[in-house]
């Protein structure tokens, strides 16, 4: 062993450990405190930064839950849509809370006025975004409440859980990618998309329209409009639908799927989902139906018999 | 884990330097021919698989506070055995390569590891884990020299392919973050449609 | 993740211990590696030194003051049966195209003609300056003796062929040559003159 | 000659129908009356479905502190309230009426003779005004009355009836000028009156020299009132750079301009008000410009509130085949109607019929970044930039770059080379930077 | 009746266009091309049609295959910048490296970010700039003007540019006044010629050596004056750099006249001209409010005078409008253009 | 005059990031707008200052004499991972402000080239004294402001523009450096 490895020890050992002697008491004299729950929690977390929670990113997200369980010991209210029950049950276990049982949901398109069903009767030439044509005027088809089908909703969907079908001009959800984040319920500017629960098997019954104008009008610009009727609320024997300003609703939570409304309705504006078909007459044979792609099957509605529709105002 | 996974992700999927994006100033700085950048590719493997072993095999006796610390200790000390055999045995890559062998330390894939990978695994893991990345730090940085020094000096590993002039800039800085550039937008589109 | 309680004790040891070991370590390598590279350095500065002067079987090295600059210059006096065959003298140039010193070695023949060149040091730019170490541009020195072949490019009034768009460094080369040339020349006939303002340091090699 | 220094851009002018005297329009079989027809909360109907009315009877009460009060422009039945699809091409609640003869409220006095002494106090001039629902009618139909009671702490020492009409096409102010001269300036002093000034300029664009000629001849015998020429140049109509014009006064970003001590008025206001305070006669008609070059006939017409848009062109020569966008308004602040079928309200100035070869936008390309846009915006901003902020959803951005500021007069994205919808996305960002804003109040 | 059509107002638009801008240039240049052609014959010829061809080809080729968007070849920008390239590259520059510039110009410094108007840095001169760095030597070696109707073939003696010549000669250590009085040996095919720095009026005129579009101040002031009036360019770049450039180097010229050559020599030659007019003006890459424009022809002038005067490149001007390229976004930010109603003014 | 050539050949010449590549991760990685990369600007030159100044007297006063150079590497670190920890801590608690500003930067720092290479430069210059070194320090880290605002600046703009998707994000940065790279090029022979 020579000089200079004797010097190397010496000198190398007094940096470290100057360095580790300053720092411990600086240290300890500086400290701030962090909740060290807040990364384990973060890691919990899809890191998706979707904001479906409705915080900027998963980070603050997790922020959050530390602090209101370390507040109010529950974390209600705070959801990760992308996550769902799996990814929450485990934050409250990690943050040793019960989480809530949320029932799983997803984006259905309240409005079936499709390129065959409302006709355009203006062209519109400027930037092809939702919100502007809203902004600007009726739509295309007339109808001031329907799908202007810019697909708005399309670029804010974070999951690839949507796409504009071409030929009905109209944005088609697909179940099995969508996460209920409601990214495009907030970016439709006329809420056209509404969170439904998943329902049994997938199964769900809705009025595919959102226009409350008089069933005349309504009729006018789309044939499928809801125009108010109320023939469904009539048939409904669960209290599960509503009339008001001439368009019918179905609470999800009360109905039991019975599918009377939908052979009720003389529009055809209420539509069921994922259900086996019920006879195979021939002209009910769904006859565009992807695995992958449930929505407005335009053709199926077009099939029902024309009725007299002189019912509204 | 899958080991082969593991070894061979450094590669393409995690590569540092065209996916992570990490160690970069080395990555620019030493690759204007494909020798340099091999040399300082496997310099850094080097320090990358020994500290990654050492850091596996003691990581359950250093106590939390004092991890970072202790793993840049070990870090540049091989650091610093790399430079001093290059010097002697190497001399001439050594002076090519320059301030950078020493910043080895800093390099963010040598600590991002052993704080990341090898602090948590096993050692056979580690030792593969530093092999991998550290190839793939290597097949980066030789792929990068080899681009530039053929397109600015005309050769590939010092063999001279054209006569006459190339495009010089290439050897130089701004060749460096250019030909960079391309080739990590290259790589996206080749991942993206594989 | 197998934690390790810290506490201030145990910090401070574990770095210890390992600053410790790791500067052993290093020490060790150290004395391992000092030699070769002792070594390395050598051999290049000796091949630049064969390069420039013929055959020689001992070597006398000092340092001399430049006749211009700051640095001081190492001459390698080259003897082969104790007959001066050549000196070799390591000179620099600051002006070259890039910050960092140009460092070359030049060779004399005994009747101060130039043997021979060889670039040790350069950053210029590849493909433009460092075009000095191809043969075309250093052959154009060898046996010239400086006194009737003037060390400037030619657009300067010299009779060097400057390197294609890379006068800079030319000029430069050429600048390192002059100045060891003309310290060459002080010294011999200083030497003549048998004053002694140079330290001599005399080192036996081989 | 006086204009605004900032900006601004010379369209061509197209004034089709300078040189058509106004007509009236015949009565239609049934008009439509909207119940919001003015800036501010809409009027509430005060007729039931079957009742008899008279024209001018009031059927819409504006309660409202910023409203207006509507009248019937009409005789006959009420036939029901409903809905109808306006300007706006959303349903929106009026008042339909099947016409019955002409038969006008017994107060109105339908001669013509002009009445030039002033006999009402300043507060009753104002309540007349509001009670005759009289609201601006140069564009953002605005309730006259309000504008006339001076906010506490400011004080209007200046009144600037706006003749500009700076938008192509449109002659509508025009005509009322070289015909109604007069009528404009006793409802500019009665304006005076009201506001409490003694001083009123009114500013016209010289390329209407008989229009100026007429109004300063006549303006020499009315006190405090002067008239001035002005430089040809879009949009100094707007308020802020007519004011900026005339004064070289210039109303700080945000502020109104009384802040200055403004007040402006356009001249058929001028008029109405003339019509309501000297002959009872609420304001229930209006002079329309419908014009287009493909046309028979550009007119100005004198239309009662609530007539179909179709009438009018009817009347004109019939829709060409050719139309490709039909406007209501000016072609650079004009609103595009997704129909013909649309009720003539207190705000629409033109009907304006842009044929097929010129309706198509030009093709959007890449900013080019040659600041036209910037240099031609009246109010200074960085169109490009507030359009790119819009575009990329970074609304925080362009309010910082004062998004609000902007009046939508259309100049930059007239003047962009690249045919960029930067109005478009510019009124995007506003609208969504005003939803930020209110929300923000919320918390 | 076709359907009707509904869009935001204004409904109208001005007859403005790209087209019309660029083609503008292009007929600015027009005096400038012809120039060269005079004092470098078929060689500008050559040179400005393929760095055209390959400019408009590579803005093709990337739109189409790689970027898959709209074509906007024929808006006439490709065709800016490929003249400008030529414009300031040497008459006798091998095809292969015209090529290659383009490719740079276009490829690199366009296309990458998106095609026109959304480069921040001007292609033409990134194009200039990345060959002087590759290939000096070609880039620096400059044909002698030889007028098409002197009655001299062409044959391909170079020369330096005055702006070169001095600064070399300075390096050498001799006097400005030394050096314009008894010019400078030089040695060309092995024979030594005399080199005189041309007098005022011929390097107006463009007869001295240099880029193909850079030499006569003449005609580049008349495209200039038509862009002016065309309202395609501003004045306040032009002003400001020529104006910073005049005071700094007549300030350095008071200080030593010796060391430092007169302004009007700085004006006259080197790619003053061309930069001013035709290259800081290209409205993409530079600031948009006037007084950020101001501010950036100050920089230009600026930095372009310490390069020029203690740089190692004879010329600054192409390095200087890059440099403040990059300032420009900076520029935009710190300097907005004033606002209606900004400041209370009652 | 010597400390005006420092400091133009540090800023300008051979600018540390465009011509020495010498803290090309936090170039590219926190330029994405322009008051980050004023923070963390400001946090490279107060720590490069204050390191360069530690370092040095530690090369000059410990390595130096004992001979024990080789150490250099080993021992920088060491001095700016811990002193990087230690005004992370302080500022953290003495100026929350500070720290909000500068703090936020700190972690990156120590994996920072530029910090090291610059105190290794330091040291390897024989005829710097420690005024000099740290003339240089803030030139250099001056340098490193420059070029980060310019590049901030212009990824800012580039933020509004549509850049094809394969060259978005990383690769068009690294193209634009070039470019800038290629511009401070002009700068080369000042001094
Ligand atoms: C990127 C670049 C690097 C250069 N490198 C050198 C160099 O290393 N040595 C040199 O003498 N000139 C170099 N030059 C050229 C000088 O700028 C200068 O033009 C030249 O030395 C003048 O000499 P000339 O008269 O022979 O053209 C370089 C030029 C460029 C563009
Ligand atoms: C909320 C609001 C309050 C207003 N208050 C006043 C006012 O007190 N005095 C006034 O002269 N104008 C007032 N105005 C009217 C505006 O100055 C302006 O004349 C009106 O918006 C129409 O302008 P335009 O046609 O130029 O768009 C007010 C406008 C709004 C929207
Ligand atoms: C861009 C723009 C242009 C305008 N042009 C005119 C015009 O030409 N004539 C006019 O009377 N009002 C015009 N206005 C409306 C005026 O700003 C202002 O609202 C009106 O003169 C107020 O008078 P009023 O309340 O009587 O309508 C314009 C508004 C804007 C924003
Ligand atoms: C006044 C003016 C100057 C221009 N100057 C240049 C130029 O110097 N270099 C260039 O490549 N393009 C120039 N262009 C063309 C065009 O703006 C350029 O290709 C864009 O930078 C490409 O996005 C110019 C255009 C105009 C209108
Ligand atoms: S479809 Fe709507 S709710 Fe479902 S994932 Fe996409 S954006 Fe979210
Ligand atoms: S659902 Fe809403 S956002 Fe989606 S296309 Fe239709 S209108 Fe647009
Ligand atoms: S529309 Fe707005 S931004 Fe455009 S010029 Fe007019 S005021 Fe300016
Ligand atoms: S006028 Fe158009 S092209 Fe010019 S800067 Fe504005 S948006 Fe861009
Ligand atoms: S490698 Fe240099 S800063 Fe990351």
């Amino acid at each position: 062993m020579n000089d200079v490895v004797i010097y190397a020890v010496i000198s190398l050992s007094a940096i470290g450990i100057a360095a580790a002697v300053i720092l411990f008491f600086i240290a300890k004299k500086f400290k701030v405190i962090e909740d060290p729950k807040i990364d384990i929690v973060e890691e919990v977390l899809p890191s998706a930064n979707c904001g479906g929670c409705g915080f900027p990113g998963c980070r603050n997200f997790a922020e959050a839950l530390v602090n209101k369980s370390n507040k109010d010991k529950n974390i209600e209210g705070l959801n990760c849509p992308v996550g769902g029950n799996k990814v929450m049950s485990k934050v409250a276990e990690i943050l040793g809370l019960e989480a809530e049982e949320k029932e799983p949901m997803v984006a259905v398109l309240c409005c079936s006025g499709s390129k065959a069903n409302a006709p355009k009767k203006v062209n519109y030439d400027g930037p092809a975004t939702c919100v502007f044509v809203n902004n600007l005027y009726a739509g295309e088809n007339g109808c001031p409440y329907g799908c202007l089908g810019l697909g708005d909703c399309v670029v804010a969907c974070k999951f690839d859980a949507m796409y504009m079908d071409k030929e009905t001009g109209l944005p088609v959800i697909i179940e099995e990618k969508c996460v209920a984040c409601g990214a495009c319920v907030e970016a439709c500017p006329r809420n056209i998309i509404e969170l439904r629960n998943v329902g049994k098997k997938s199964k769900r019954i809705f009025v595919s329209c959102i226009n409350e104008e008089k069933g005349g009008v309504a009729r006018k610009n789309c044939k499928v409009a809801c125009i108010g009727c109320g023939k469904c609320f009539k048939v409904c024997k669960f209290d599960a639908i509503t009339m008001k300003n001439n368009l019918a609703y179905i609470d999800y939570e009360k109905c039991k799927l019975c599918r009377k409304c939908v052979e009720e309705c003389p529009t055809g504006a209420i539509h069921e989902l994922n259900f086996p078909p019920k006879k195979p007459k021939p002209e009910k044979v769904m006859e565009k139906q992807k695995t992958e792609t449930v929505s407005t099957e335009a053709k199926v509605v077009d099939n029902k018999p024309e009725k007299d529709l002189n019912t509204g105002g | 884990m899958n080991q082969w996974k593991n070894f061979s992700k450094g590669f393409i999927k995690d590569n540092p330097v065209f996916v992570l994006l990490l160690g970069l100033c080395p990555t620019l700085a030493v690759t204007s021919s494909a020798i340099n950048g091999l040399g300082m590719g496997l310099a850094t493997m080097f320090v990358l698989v020994c500290s990654n072993m050492v850091v596996s095999l003691i990581k359950n006796l250093i106590p939390d506070k004092v991890r970072i610390p202790s793993f840049i200790v070990i870090i540049a000390s091989f650091v610093t055995i790399v430079e001093l055999i290059m010097e002697g045995f190497a001399p001439a890559l050594f002076e090519a390569l320059g301030i950078f062998i020493p910043l080895i330390v800093v390099n963010c894939i040598v600590l991002g590891r052993a704080e990341g990978f090898a602090s948590k695994q096993s050692f056979i893991s580690s030792l593969i884990d530093g092999l991998g990345m550290g190839l793939g730090f290597a097949f980066a940085l030789t792929l990068l020299g080899a681009v530039r020094e053929a397109l600015g000096n005309g050769s590939i590993f010092g063999y001279k392919f054209i006569e006459g002039d190339a495009i010089l800039v290439f050897i130089l800085s701004p060749g460096a973050f250019i030909v960079l550039g391309y080739l990590i937008a290259l790589l996206n589109r080749f991942r993206k449609t594989t | 993740m197998a934690k390790k309680e810290s506490s201030f004790l145990n910090m401070v040891i574990t770095l210890f211990v390992i600053t410790g070991i790791a500067s052993l370590a290093l020490g060790g390598v150290y004395n391992l590696t000092k030699e070769p590279i002792r070594l390395a350095k050598l051999a290049k500065a000796e091949k630049a030194i064969k390069e420039v002067i013929p055959g020689f079987d001992r070597l006398e090295i000092f340092t001399v003051k430049p006749a211009n600059g700051t640095d001081s210059l190492v001459f390698n006096c080259g003897y082969k049966n104790n007959e001066l065959v050549g000196t070799a003298i390591e000179s620099y140039s600051n002006k070259g195209y890039d910050p960092t010193q140009i460092k070359i070695m030049v060779g004399f023949t005994p009747d101060g003609k130039i043997n021979n060149t060889a670039v040790i040091q350069q950053k210029e730019t590849p493909g433009l300056g460092t075009k000095m170490t191809s043969p075309k541009f250093k052959n154009q020195f060898v046996g010239k003796n400086p006194k009737n072949f003037i060390l400037k490019v030619k657009r300067d009034g010299g009779d060097v062929d400057a390197i294609t768009a890379a006068t800079i460094s030319s000029r430069a080369f050429c600048g390192a040559i002059q100045r060891a040339y003309e310290t060459y020349e002080k010294k011999v006939q200083n030497k003549e003159q048998q004053t002694q303002d140079v330290v001599t340091e005399e080192q036996e090699e081989e | 000659m006086k204009t605004f220094k900032l900006g601004g851009v010379h369209p061509a002018e197209n004034k089709l129908s300078n040189n058509s005297p106004i007509q009236v329009l015949p009565i239609p079989k049934q008009v439509f009356i909207p119940v919001s027809q003015s800036l501010g909360a809409p009027s509430k109907p005060v007729v039931n479905k079957g009742d008899q009315v008279k024209v001018g009877q009031l059927i819409a009460k504006g309660e409202a502190f910023i409203s207006s009060n509507i009248h019937s422009s009409v005789s006959g039945k009420v036939l029901k309230i409903d809905n109808i699809t306006d300007q706006t091409d959303y349903p929106k609640q009026a008042i339909f009426i099947n016409v019955e003869g002409d038969e006008w409220d017994e107060n109105i006095d339908k001669s013509d003779k002009v009445k030039r002494e002033i006999t009402l106090s300043k507060d009753e001039i104002i309540r007349k005004i509001h009670e005759m629902g009289i609201v601006g009618l140069g564009g953002a139909a605005f309730p006259s009355h309000v504008k006339l009671m001076v906010p506490k702490g400011k004080k209007a020492n200046l009144l600037i009836i706006n003749g500009v009409e700076c938008e192509p096409y449109l002659t509508s102010d025009y005509r009322l000028m070289l015909e109604k001269g007069e009528e404009i300036l006793i409802g500019t002093t009665i304006l005076m009156k009201g506001l409490g000034v003694n001083k009123a300029f009114i500013g016209i664009e010289n390329n209407k020299p008989d229009a100026i000629k007429h109004l300063t001849d006549l303006a020499k015998d009315f006190e405090g009132i002067e008239v001035f020429s002005l430089k040809v140049k879009y949009p100094q109509g707007g308020e802020k750079q007519l004011i900026k014009a005339l004064t070289n006064r210039e109303v700080p970003s945000g502020k109104l301009p009384v802040e200055v001590g403004c007040v402006v008025n356009n001249v058929g206001t001028a008029f109405a008000v003339y019509e309501a305070v000297q002959k009872n006669k609420p304001l229930f008609e209006r002079v329309v410009t419908v014009t287009g070059k493909s046309l028979k006939n550009p007119s100005n017409f004198l239309v009662r509130i609530g007539t179909h848009s179709s009438e009018l062109v009817e009347k004109a020569g019939g829709l060409p085949d050719d139309t490709g966008k039909i406007i209501s308004g000016g072609p650079m602040m004009g609103k595009a109607l997704n129909m013909i079928d649309v009720p003539i309200v207190k705000g629409s100035s033109g009907v304006l019929l842009i044929e097929d070869s010129e309706t198509e936008r030009m093709a959007v390309k890449n900013c080019i970044r040659c600041a036209n846009c910037i240099s031609v915006c009246p109010m200074g901003l960085e169109p490009v930039l507030l359009a790119q902020y819009s575009e990329k959803e970074m609304f925080e951005n362009a309010e910082k770059e004062h998004i609000l500021d902007c009046m939508e007069c259309g100049s930059c994205q007239y003047t962009c080379p690249s045919g960029r919808p930067l109005l478009d996305y510019i009124r995007l960002g506003k609208f969504k930077v005003g939803e930020i804003i209110r929300n923000r109040g919320k918390k | 009746m076709n359907l009707l059509t509904v869009s935001g107002s204004p409904h109208i638009h001005g007859d403005n266009s790209i087209k019309k801008i660029m083609y503008g240039v292009v007929f600015a240049m027009i005096p400038a091309i012809l120039v060269s052609i005079y004092f470098f014959g078929l060689d500008a010829v050559k040179v400005l049609l393929i760095s055209v061809i390959a400019c408009m080809f590579f803005e093709w080729a990337i739109q189409k295959y790689l970027i898959k968007g709209p074509l906007t070849i024929n808006d006439g920008s490709a065709m800016v910048t490929g003249i400008l390239l030529a414009f300031n590259v040497p008459g006798n520059l091998p095809v292969w490296i015209i090529i290659i510039g383009a490719f740079v110009s276009i490829g690199i410094a366009k296309m990458s970010f998106g095609g026109l108007g959304k480069n921040p840095f001007n292609p033409a001169l990134v194009g200039r700039v990345f060959l002087l760095i590759s290939f000096p030597v070609q880039m620096t070696s400059w044909p002698k003007p030889n007028p098409l109707f002197a009655g001299k073939v062409l044959d391909a003696i170079t020369g330096p540019t005055p702006l070169g010549n001095l600064k070399g000669e300075l390096r050498g250590g001799r006097t400005v006044q030394d050096i314009l009085e008894h010019g400078t040996k030089m040695i060309v095919d092995g024979k030594e010629v005399l080199y005189k720095i041309p007098d005022y009026v011929q390097e107006l005129l463009g007869n001295m050596g240099g880029s193909l579009g850079e030499i006569s101040a003449v005609a580049l002031i008349i495209g200039a004056i038509y862009m002016l009036c065309r309202r395609i360019i501003t004045w306040q770049i032009p002003v400001a750099y020529l104006g910073s450039v005049i005071v700094f180097t007549g300030i350095l010229w008071l200080i030593d006249p010796n060391i430092y050559i007169n302004p009007l020599f700085h004006l006259v030659t080197g790619g003053l001209m061309l930069g001013v007019f035709f290259m800081a003006t290209d409205m993409v890459s530079t600031p948009m409010s006037p007084k950020g424009q101001l501010i950036f022809g100050l920089g230009c002038g600026v930095i372009t005078v310490i390069i020029r005067v203690w740089g190692a490149y004879p010329e600054g001007v192409s390095f200087a409008i890059l440099i403040m390229n990059a300032f420009a976004p900076l520029i935009n930010k710190g300097f907005k253009p004033k606002r209606f109603g900004e400041t209370l003014k009652i | 005059m010597e400390y005006l050539i420092i400091i133009i050949s540090a800023i300008f010449v051979s600018n540390i990031v465009l011509a020495q590549f010498l803290g090309i991760c936090p170039f590219l990685g926190v330029s994405g707008k322009v008051s980050t990369s004023v923070g963390m600007s400001g946090a490279v030159l107060f720590v490069m200052t204050i390191a360069t100044i530690i370092t040095w007297l530690v090369y000059q006063y410990v390595l130096l004499p004992f001979g024990i150079t080789f150490l250099q590497t080993i021992s920088f670190i060491l001095i700016i991972a811990s002193l990087v920890q230690m005004v992370e801590i302080i500022l953290k608690k003495v100026s929350p402000p500070l720290y909000q500003a500068l703090g936020i930067y700190l972690p990156l720092i120590t994996t920072n080239c530029a910090i090291m290479g610059v105190a290794l430069l330091t040291v390897a210059k024989p005829d710097f004294d420690l005024l000099k070194g740290v003339v240089f320090a803030v030139a250099s880290a001056l340098g490193f402001g420059l070029a980060m605002l310019l590049f901030a600046g212009i990824r800012e703009h580039l933020d509004l523009m549509d850049v094809p998707k394969g060259m978005r994000g990383v690769p068009i940065a690294l193209v634009t450096a070039g470019i800038l790279a290629l511009a401070f090029m002009g700068f080369t022979g000042l001094v």
